[in-house]
């Protein structure tokens, strides 16, 4: 087998091959056949390299080895081609929103105390970077937790111009609310805080 | 083995016909001098798929033409195989004796005198031997496919290459609002039965539990899960009806259904 | 973008993607920005295929569309490379799959009654997994029981166009044709059902 040979079995190798492949395994690979030794494997692999410097798919060496990828000048093509998946919040995310946009301002542990369960650090991360909640305040007891709330953002993004343009929940029996007297107060009517950001912040205010 | 199973295969009328091959060479008994383990015979009497298999299996070794299937003789050996099979004590498929009774049936109606003027009538044999050629046919058509080209077994697709993803102004998919009022009332419906209070311990055992879903369930309605709650039971009470339901569904007593992570569970009487 | 760089582009597409690509999907996504009609994709499909003949890497076109593959010559050398043995499957499960492509639509039922025997859960489990089968419909008879049939990925997986390039099955006799008229019937229906799959169950139709 001729080195031209040689290059095009290393080729369909790491073509076909999910995730990088090491100079070694081709090494030992071929060497079970032929007398082939490790520097060769590298020079061959060089000149695979820049044969397909200037195609569109290049060979790339990484740490565990050599795998072929979509040169950087058609990965904004090939970007473009897959549209991004819908993205699919899950349920302990929606419910952790629903709970900050109906009962805001709410602190974690009001979310993780109706909720039944610790609330993920990643949720809350994912949801301020969405930049759809933000820190309204500090709520006034022990240990100073953060109040959240939802953004004018969040309202842009749901085409809604105040948080009482969102569906109505169904009337919770009174029994609950009575006995759950400091939900009820976190729960003081933020339908009447219209729209704007800062409104928020003024229905946090009147709450304390 | 305390019967030799050599017996029921090598009656002097049969001709020889292997058990199975090993390397190449048949099996046409089993060698009284060697022992072979009971679970060697298990796997070769356990490779055939079916009644039909095993029929067809006995037609070709001996070289009959399946649409003179010589029903007496196929009779008989299948039945020395099945005896093998209940001797191994192996679980014998439903199917083995369906066919056996099947063969019997044709057997009989073989031996019945042809009376002239029901020459009309159809060879009893009729419907076995298209089930056996039809067999044949998908057993060869699977053999066949089994042996063309195959993805990652004799040509290798090269998809997936990577490629670094260009930074794109992404706009985060919205939620649906509706969903979200929803939500937030099955979070306080939830909470309602897990805050109730005061509950007294011991009072609920899971067996009374279970005695009460089976007495309140029906068999022809689905119902809903947290139907069967009682809120002054609170949260001991969920997880009682919750290990209740759990026994039911592995003793077999009810069904349960969820068409999706976190959405209602239905239960109802098997 | 000339001619050699739209090609580039097509190949960058077909090279990164999991399953293969589709004129259609490759014009649409072309012709957003570039005044390109279907033909021309066509024929630079064509010149990438001719291009890629004798090399390791050729263009495959297979029933969802075109795929890059490791040529014939090559093969041996990957297989040999990878020390695990493909899957081997059953023969319970190819008799399956064998009675769902050749007699597609059919139901679980019809093929126990040609195997005689039970049709495992897994097996079926399995090849819908594998997205060679799909549900095509239910058959209108009591109970409304599932029909089977081959999707273009079994298609794919086996670098076939249609089903008419399955080896051909011996004529399971005349008789039972006639007797099974109800079926026949019902492959018609489904035929006119939903675009995608029209092209299989016409498939199937060729090979009878």
């Amino acid at each position: 087998m001729n080195k031209e040979e040689q290059k095009k079995v290393i080729e369909s190798i790491i073509f076909s091959s999910p995730s990088p492949v090491s100079v070694d395994s081709i090494h030992n690979f071929l060497s079970k056949e032929h007398d082939i030794n490790r520097d060769t494997v590298k020079e061959l692999l060089a000149s695979i390299e820049s044969e397909h410097e200037n195609t569109p798919v290049i060979l790339k060496k990484v740490a565990s080895g050599y795998i072929f990828q979509i040169s950087e000048k058609y990965s904004e093509w090939v970007t473009n081609f897959y549209p991004d998946k819908p993205q699919k919040y899950s349920r302990a995310f929606m419910e952790t929103l629903a709970l900050i946009v109906y009962k805001q301002p709410i602190t974690r542990s009001e979310i993780e105390a109706v909720r039944g369960v610790a609330v993920s650090h990643n949720i809350m991360k994912n949801l301020l970077e969405l930049e759809w909640i933000k820190i309204l305040g500090n709520k006034e007891v022990p240990g100073r937790p953060m109040l959240y709330g939802t953004t004018k953002k969040f309202l842009d993004s749901h085409n809604l111009n105040s948080l009482s343009g969102l569906p109505e929940i169904k009337d919770v029996d009174t029994s609950q609310n009575t006995e759950n007297s400091e939900q009820t107060q976190i729960n003081l009517n933020i339908s009447e805080g219209n729209g704007e950001n800062d409104n928020n912040l003024d229905d946090f205010d009147n709450i304390h | 083995m305390d019967t030799d199973p050599q017996d029921h295969i090598d009656s002097p009328e049969n001709i020889k016909i292997p058990l199975a091959y090993i390397k190449g060479k048949p099996l046409e008994k089993i060698p009284s001098d060697l022992y072979l383990p009971p679970d060697a015979l298990k796997i070769i009497l356990e490779s055939f798929e079916g009644p039909l298999d095993l029929l067809l299996y006995l037609i070709r070794k001996q070289n009959f033409d399946i649409l003179e299937l010589p029903v007496a003789k196929i009779t008989e050996q299948y039945m020395q195989y099945i005896g093998l099979m209940e001797d191994l004590k192996l679980e014998l498929a439903a199917e083995y004796l369906l066919m056996a009774a099947t063969l019997a049936e044709i057997k009989s109606k073989m031996l019945l005198p042809v009376h002239s003027d029901l020459e009309e009538e159809e060879d009893p044999r009729q419907e076995l031997i298209r089930r056996l050629r039809e067999y044949e046919i998908f057993k060869e058509a699977s053999i066949n496919l089994d042996s063309i080209p195959r993805s990652s077994r004799d040509f290798y697709n090269i998809n997936s290459v990577k490629y670094v993803k260009t930074k794109k102004e992404e706009v985060p998919e919205k939620v649906d609002l509706v969903q979200l009022a929803t939500i937030l009332n099955d979070i306080i419906i939830r909470n309602k039965i897990l805050s109730a209070h005061d509950i007294k311990r011991d009072i609920l055992s899971v067996r009374e539990k279970m005695a009460f879903i089976l007495d309140t369930m029906s068999s022809e309605d689905y119902t809903e899960f947290t139907s069967i709650l009682k809120q002054e039971e609170g949260k001991h009470g969920l997880i009682v009806t919750l290990l209740a339901v759990l026994e039911l569904i592995k003793v077999g007593l009810i069904d349960c259904l969820q068409a999706e992570p976190f959405s209602k569970i239905y239960i109802k009487l098997m």
